[in-house]
């Protein structure tokens, strides 16, 4: 059974078509990449899934619930994290807080547990904790930790947002652009990274992503939007090889 | 050729942070010169103190053979050093022809050159034309950067600098801006790239630097970068 | 209805007075989104400026006197308004300091600037040394004085310049670019300061004027005349949308109307409770006013 | 208690900051001539008295604190007291502590309401001004229809209601009863709604510098009738404010001005070249206050509070500016002592 | 983080808690009086700092709450004869009910527009305590009695002082452990960002509610006492300068810290004292002084601690390393 079912999806801002009638399916532990030239609907895709943006039409089913109009807060809880493609940190936190804020969704205390310091409060406050540094140490910036999130490298900021993202214990990841402002080595690390994660996690992963070499790697299928319109979907090597998507997205090699 | 930008001995701070140490390069006029290096090394902190964003705290910054690095960013814009930052900074809820107004004020009262120009951008990246017209900050990333590219233009460069200028955009559109970059430096504009696609920038640069935690580590033509084993290792392998 | 309609031009001066202080409020909201609670205060500091110039006259005071005094007072709190910002605000501006600290400090200027007029020149009413007739026409039973229709008639000029200055000018955009992001466009080749203290000086001039006429209109001002009047140019400016010349405009004149006609049907004690009332239902119904733009923020 | 044994403490509270500033500094002035007066004779019991100021800011928060700083200076008694709203908490810390008060301005009956034994008023209560108000407009203007404005501060409704009924009972009609903002300087709309009443007389209850802009406004619109104001109106401010040609004809219901008293006449001068400026409409109250707290420190020889309450509680045709003074159980005067007066050339006088 | 609230500078707290206690016993009744009036601001400002200083929603109306508190009291107590624990209690309801009735339609609101509603707010609860008959009007409602258990009455500066110091312990605790757990992190978020916090599944207007409910029932509850200490409240107490004052003393001090937010609160109503010899002078100074500590001490006086350099893992980051390029 497949874990996301997007069924002829439209998103209108006034006059423009951001994404029409576009479906797709997303089978459970799999990594699916989302492709497309600039504007063509990928994020609008993404705030629509993670419930940032209201479709004008059609329905997205998640786990077996349609999740249209439910709020962010509210899908995050039920299984989905995302990065942001212009970075959304908690800039004056540290990057421990940041990571912690994964778990809020997995904890459940309130102002009562808080001002008792209940002992159900204080094991989640640990879980807490220690989720958080195992999320950090997974990602590899563990030594970040007490550092203010808007201090550091754009690189590491990308990381965090992952480790944080991971800290929801999601079922699906949706990662915007990962890889933008990484060079080849560190790309490199974000495409074992991404592997391990889906390995050690086990979850499903969506990737929009610009860099079609790293996608292809780590991808099991490609979905290509055009001018709001899904123009191609498949395997990796068939997607990259339909002229239709050459000459919308990557471009005859003229070197 | 004679350089254009000097930069020498520059050691630059945020708070405790040292981010810049003992770095010195020279940008060549009519060159593009290319700075290389992973995430936080120190590229973006470099272009800031060019533009008089981030206080030098050692060394000396000439432009043109005049010292620079104590002037206010707008006066360094009017000299004609001019950047495309990192992340684009377009001004969200204006239009895309407001943005690009914007980017000529040094130049407001040169109609024709305004003129022109906007026409050139406008054959450059025809998506602006249609949405010029469009709030800017409704734009998609790659059109933000076109925006962005298109805004410095207008301000008449006699150096350019992108600050990651392919950053988040389509293939196709990575080899339509790196075409327009060599083209608007065969203008004879000297463009000062950071970049993190190597493969691309080692293409397009005559001159290429290496930064790595603040410092220059390499340094050289372009031909010779290429090369280089740790280079090819690091960054293009 | 010739009740109703002479009301009408009362709430038409009254919102008028209310739009002067507000354009001078969003013009500075809409360059560093700052709440300048010490605006009403530049608007009091305008009033005792021409105060001090019409009381060097002796005898009557002619167009001349008057002229002077908005000169002189323009001038007096614009450069005032310009220290306020060099002083107070820049440094913040500079820091990027939380937009919190930024409204204490224009608290503390209120505060300042309020109790600096007092201590020179006392706590009690001073009275305009002017009088003017009290001569106009009538339309059917509804009577304008000169003086009203003075009042109006400049006010829609200034509003004029303005409008075509702050979007027609590049200097009108970069002035809105500087409150979107002040360092890309200082990327622009922006002096960003010098624009912000123009801002400022235009802003207080606006307010200076403002309090001239007010001082002229009604004859007596105070030390603590300009705080009430601020926040009520201050909801005008929300009301027709914040950042909007003609919108502070239609914003005054909305809410003088509103505040007339509560007065008249309900009652004076409650007139505050409409002005406030009404803000309170903009910012939660149409937040951008009736005329200010919507901002889509992308995600 | 007092200060060291040779001098005597009482307290000044009073608004020196704020939008009353000028009248708290009004009855300073005069609160201290009376001081310098006594002290040039060699002071009273054969002390001098030292006055302590402190400042309420007309706001209650403040005038506790206020109050309070004057219990611990260990004052033997208060005067003072202009905003009803601050001298209502200040007097009752003042009787928890059991000092006396001599109120010399603030008129609210909500004071004498407390049933404090301590607090006394100088100044009479809104009832008998509303009296007064009511007998003059009914009786010396036959007006019939009356508008009576209010400022909404405490003591400006009070009087204007007790002005209300009292009209009401006289058999009189009150067209138009409203409040205004008095930080406004528009009132515009309210005195259109005034003029559709067609009114015999407009009595207003609130302070002098929006009480000027109504004058003025009043008369530039041409509502019908006369207009009046009450005591807290009664400043040559008014009349400025106004301008002198509106201002003309206005009535006015005071509490007695020094130069309208033949005896005050030589006062006032005397002040005016004492502080360079005319005392103010509560200067000669204070005064008076200030000279009925030392008369009470003679008669009961001794500076302890409570004997001090118990001979103010006796006084007996203690000579004021206004006439002779005694208080009932509650600490009111037992005869008003509002006198009317009347704008006439640009000066108030007093009518007939 | 979190750091014990008694570890690191238990002493100077102690002493701190020790000289608290003693100020009525070794001073006179002005500074009782001024100590108490410190006390009740401490309580606004505390409860004001979880609205600004956690949740990162600016309130310039808070004093509506206050006057709710105080209104409720004094009502209740004088006309109803309810005794006041029991109007305490009601008062602390009532404004936290206002809160969320307030907040349910207007903390969807960009932060500055927040503002403005709130100032307006603010005034308009003002203005109804002002013109309505059931507040007393204009001067309000005198005669407060003291509160009262049994047959002891709290009628003395120094007993009030005590029991407002209570609430501030009680209050302090309260909000510290909110402060340092997942609802207090959940408000951080959505001060930092909200849309990223809705994304970790923070409901956001949930949590602002909580803030703004919560932040006023401590304003609700500081009412309460003041009006008792008061024992006459009148509409004057309750306009913008109120909540521009607990602002103040929030923002002052140290924002978003509680020793940062009581310091605040201490000087803002010593400050003036402090100057009342200059008199005229005062607010003046006054204003200058508040200018001049945005510029020089932006976070406060007493400011949060800023990040720490993690150095119990010291793992290399592999990305960024020296050692790709020789
Ligand atoms: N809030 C909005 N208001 C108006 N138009 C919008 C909004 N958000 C997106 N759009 C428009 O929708 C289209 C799709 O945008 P989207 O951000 O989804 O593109 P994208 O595929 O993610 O592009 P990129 O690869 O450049 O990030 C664009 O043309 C954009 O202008
Ligand atoms: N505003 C800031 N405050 C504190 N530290 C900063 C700030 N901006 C950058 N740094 C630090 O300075 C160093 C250099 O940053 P810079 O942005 O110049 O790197 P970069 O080479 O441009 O990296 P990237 O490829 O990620 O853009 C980094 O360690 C970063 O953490
Ligand atoms: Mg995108
Ligand atoms: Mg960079």
């Amino acid at each position: 059974m497949s874990l996301v079912e997007v069924d002829e999806i439209e998103l209108r801002f006034g006059g423009l078509v951001a994404v029409g009638d576009v479906s797709f399916q997303i089978e459970e532990k799999n990594v699916v990449g989302l492709i497309g030239p600039n504007g063509a609907g990928k994020t609008s895709m993404f705030n629509m899934i993670t419930g940032f943006y209201k479709p004008t039409k059609g329905k997205i089913i998640f786990s077996g619930t349609n999740i249209v109009g439910k709020k962010p807060s509210k899908i995050t809880q039920l299984g989905m994290a995302r990065t942001f493609q212009n970075i959304r940190l908690f800039p004056s936190l540290t990057v421990r807080e940041n990571v912690m804020s994964g778990m809020h969704s997995k904890t459940s205390q309130g102002i009562w547990g808080a001002v008792l310091r209940t002992a159900k409060q204080q094991k989640e406050e640990k879980e807490i904790l220690e989720i958080a540094n195992d999320c950090l140490s997974f990602v590899g910036i563990k030594k970040y930790a007490g550092r203010l999130a808007k201090n550091l490298p754009y690189g590491i900021q990308r990381r965090v947002e992952i480790a944080r993202a991971l800290a929801t214990k999601p079922k699906l990841l949706l990662l915007d652009e990962p890889a933008a402002g990484l060079n080849l080595s560190e790309r490199k690390e974000l495409i074992d990274l991404i592997l391990r994660i889906k390995e050690h996690f086990q979850l499903t992963v969506l990737l929009i992503e610009h860099d079609v070499g790293l996608v292809s790697e780590v991808a099991d299928k490609i979905v290509v939007l055009d001018y709001g319109r899904k123009i191609a979907e498949g395997l990796p090597n068939e997607v990259l090889a339909n002229p239709r998507v050459i000459e919308a997205y990557i471009g005859k090699d003229d070197d | 050729m004679t350089p254009i930008l000097e930069f020498s001995n520059v050691d630059a701070f945020y708070g405790k942070i040292h981010a810049l140490q003992n770095v010195s390069f020279t940008v060549k006029e009519g060159e593009i010169t290319a700075l290389l290096g992973s995430n936080g090394a120190g590229k973006s902190t470099i272009l800031k103190a060019i533009s008089g964003l981030v206080q030098v705290r050692s060394g000396t910054i000439r432009f043109m053979g005049e010292v620079i690095h104590q002037k206010l960013p707008h006066d360094i814009v009017s000299q004609g050093i001019i950047q495309v930052p990192e992340g684009r900074r377009i001004f969200g809820s204006m239009t895309v022809l407001e943005n690009l107004e914007l980017g000529g004020f040094t130049q407001r009262k040169d109609h024709r050159f305004l003129k022109q120009t906007l026409e050139l951008i406008f054959t450059l990246f025809p998506r602006l034309k249609e949405r010029a017209k469009q709030k800017a900050g409704t734009l998609s990333g790659g059109e933000q950067q076109m925006v962005a590219i298109g805004r410095a233009l207008m301000g008449k460069p006699k150096l350019l600098m992108l600050d990651e200028p392919s950053m988040g955009l389509a293939p196709i559109v990575v080899k339509d801006i790196m075409k327009i970059i060599s083209q608007i430096n065969q203008q004879g504009t000297t463009v000062l790239l950071v970049e993190q696609n190597a493969r691309a920038a080692l293409k397009l640069a005559h001159t290429g630097y290496v930064v790595e935690t603040g410092e220059i580590t390499l340094s050289g033509s372009t031909e010779q970068l290429s090369q280089d084993h740790n280079i090819i290792h690091a960054y293009l392998a | 209805m010739d009740i109703f309609l002479q009301q009408v031009i009362n709430a038409l001066v009254v919102g008028t007075f209310y739009g002067l202080i507000a354009l001078g409020y969003s013009m500075v909201y809409g360059i560093i989104r700052l709440l300048n609670f010490a605006h009403g205060d530049l608007f009091m500091l305008g009033a005792f400026a021409g105060f001090s110039v019409l009381s060097l006259f002796t005898g009557q005071v002619g167009f001349i006197g008057i002229g002077l005094a908005l000169i002189v007072s323009v001038l007096v709190v614009g450069l005032i308004g310009l220290g306020v910002e060099r002083i107070a605000y820049r440094p913040l501006i500079k820091k990027k300091s939380p937009k919190l600290n930024l409204l204490i400090t224009a608290v503390g200027v209120s505060l300042a600037i309020e109790y600096a007029v007092m201590l020179s020149y006392g706590p009690s009413f001073r009275v305009y040394p002017i009088q003017l007739p009290n001569t106009g026409f009538h339309i059917g039973d509804v009577k304008i004085t000169y003086i009203q229709l003075g009042i109006i008639l400049f006010t829609i000029l200034i509003m004029i310049f303005l409008q075509l200055f702050i979007h027609k000018s590049i200097y009108g955009k970069a002035m809105r670019s500087i409150a979107i992001d002040d360092t890309a466009t200082s990327l622009m080749g922006i002096p960003v300061h010098r624009f912000i203290g123009l801002t400022f000086f235009m802003g207080s001039g606006l307010a200076a004027v403002a309090g001239v006429m007010d001082g002229i209109y009604y004859g007596q001002i105070n030390f603590l005349m300009g705080f009430l009047f601020g926040l009520k140019a201050f909801t005008a400016a929300v009301i027709g949308g914040i950042g909007s010349v003609n919108g502070a405009m239609l914003g005054g004149l909305v809410l003088g109307i509103v505040e007339t006609l509560g007065t008249v049907y309900v009652g004076g004690e409650w007139k505050d409770v409409f002005a406030f009332g009404i803000l309170i239902l903009f910012l939660v119904l149409k937040p951008t006013g009736l005329l200010g733009e919507a901002v889509n923020e992308r995600v | 208690g007092s200060g060291n044994g040779n001098e005597i403490v009482i307290g000044v509270i009073s608004p020196t900051t704020g939008q009353s500033a000028k009248m708290g500094q009004d009855m300073n002035n005069a609160i201290q001539m009376a001081v310098d007066e006594i002290n040039g004779k060699g002071g009273v019991n054969n002390k001098k008295i030292r006055l302590v100021f402190a400042d309420d800011a007309c706001d209650p928060q403040a005038s506790t604190t206020a109050a309070n700083k004057l219990v611990s200076e260990n004052v033997s008694a208060v005067i003072g007291g202009y905003c009803s709203s601050a001298v209502l908490p200040a007097s009752g810390v003042f009787n928890s502590a059991g000092i006396p008060m001599v109120v010399t301005a603030a008129n609210s009956e909500k004071i004498p309401e407390n049933n404090y034994k301590n607090i006394f008023l100088l100044n009479s209560t809104a009832s008998a001004q509303a009296q007064t108000a009511t007998n003059y407009m009914i009786s010396n203007l036959k007006g019939k229809k009356i508008a009576i404005l209010n400022d909404n501060t405490a003591y400006s409704v009070d009087l204007a209601e007790r002005t209300r009924d009292a009209i009401q009972k006289a058999g009189g009609q009150v067209v138009l009863y409203e409040s205004v903002d008095p930080n406004a300087s528009d009132f515009n709309s309210v005195l259109t709604k005034v003029k559709s009443k067609t009114p015999d007389a407009t009595y207003w209850t609130g302070y002098y510098a929006a009480g000027g802009l109504l004058i003025k406004q009043f008369k530039q619109q041409g509502v019908s009738g006369s207009f009046g104001v009450a005591d807290g109106s009664v400043d040559q401010t008014l009349i400025k404010i106004a301008g002198e040609n509106n201002a003309e004809g206005v009535f006015a219901t005071m509490s007695p001005l020094p130069q309208f008293i033949p005896g005050a006449k030589n006062w006032s001068k005397d002040y005016e070249t004492k502080f360079k400026q005319a005392p103010g409409p509560y200067s000669a109250l204070s005064y008076d206050g200030m000279r009925l707290i030392i008369h009470a420190l003679e008669q009961a020889k001794s500076d302890d509070p409570n004997a001090i309450t118990g001979a103010i509680a006796k006084t007996k045709g203690f000579a004021t500016f206004a006439g002779p003074v005694e208080f009932k159980a509650n600490g009111t005067l037992t005869k008003s002592n509002f006198i009317m007066i009347g704008v006439k050339n640009g000066q108030f006088e007093m009518v007939k | 983080m979190n750091t014990p609230f008694l570890k690191n500078k238990s002493f100077l707290y102690i002493l701190l808690f020790i000289v608290m206690i003693a100020i009525p016993l070794i001073t006179n009744r002005y500074w009782t009086d001024v100590a108490s009036t410190a006390m009740f601001y401490i309580l606004l400002a505390l409860g004001l700092n979880i609205i600004v200083g956690y949740a990162g929603l600016l309130d310039l109306g808070y004093s509506a709450f206050f006057a709710v508190g105080s209104y409720t009291t004094g009502i209740l107590t004088t006309q109803f004869g309810v005794s006041f624990w029991i109007s305490i209690f009601l008062g602390a309801i009532f404004a936290t009910v206002l809160g969320v009735l307030i907040g349910i339609p207007t903390l969807r609101l960009r932060s500055d527009y927040l503002a403005i509603v709130t100032l307006g707010f603010g005034e308009i609860i003002r203005l109804i305590a002002n013109n309505s008959k059931f507040t007393g009007g204009a001067s309000g409602i005198y005669g407060i009695p003291k509160p009262k258990i049994g047959s002891f009455v709290f009628q003395s500066n120094v007993l009030l002082y005590y029991l407002m110091f209570i609430f501030v312990l009680l209050a302090i605790f309260v909000i510290w452990r909110l402060g340092n757990s997942r609802v207090g992190r959940a408000w951080k978020y959505i001060r930092e960002d909200e849309d990223a916090a809705e994304a970790m599944g923070v409901n956001g207007l949930y949590y602002k509610l909580l803030a703004y409910g919560l932040g006023a029932m401590f304003g609700g509850l500081a009412g309460s006492l003041f009006a008792v200490k008061m024992s006459a409240i009148a509409p004057e107490s309750f306009g913008f300068m109120q909540s521009a004052m607990i602002l103040l003393a929030v923002v002052l001090g140290g924002i978003g810290r509680i020793s940062g937010v009581i310091l605040g609160a201490v000087l803002v109503i010593l400050l003036p004292e402090a100057m009342r010899s200059f008199s005229d002078w005062r607010i003046f100074l006054f204003g200058v002084l508040l200018v001049l500590t945005m510029i020089f001490r932006p976070n406060g006086l007493w400011p949060s601690k800023k990040e720490t350099e993690e150095m119990d893992d010291p793992e290399p980051l592999k990305g960024g390393s020296k050692s790709v390029v020789s």
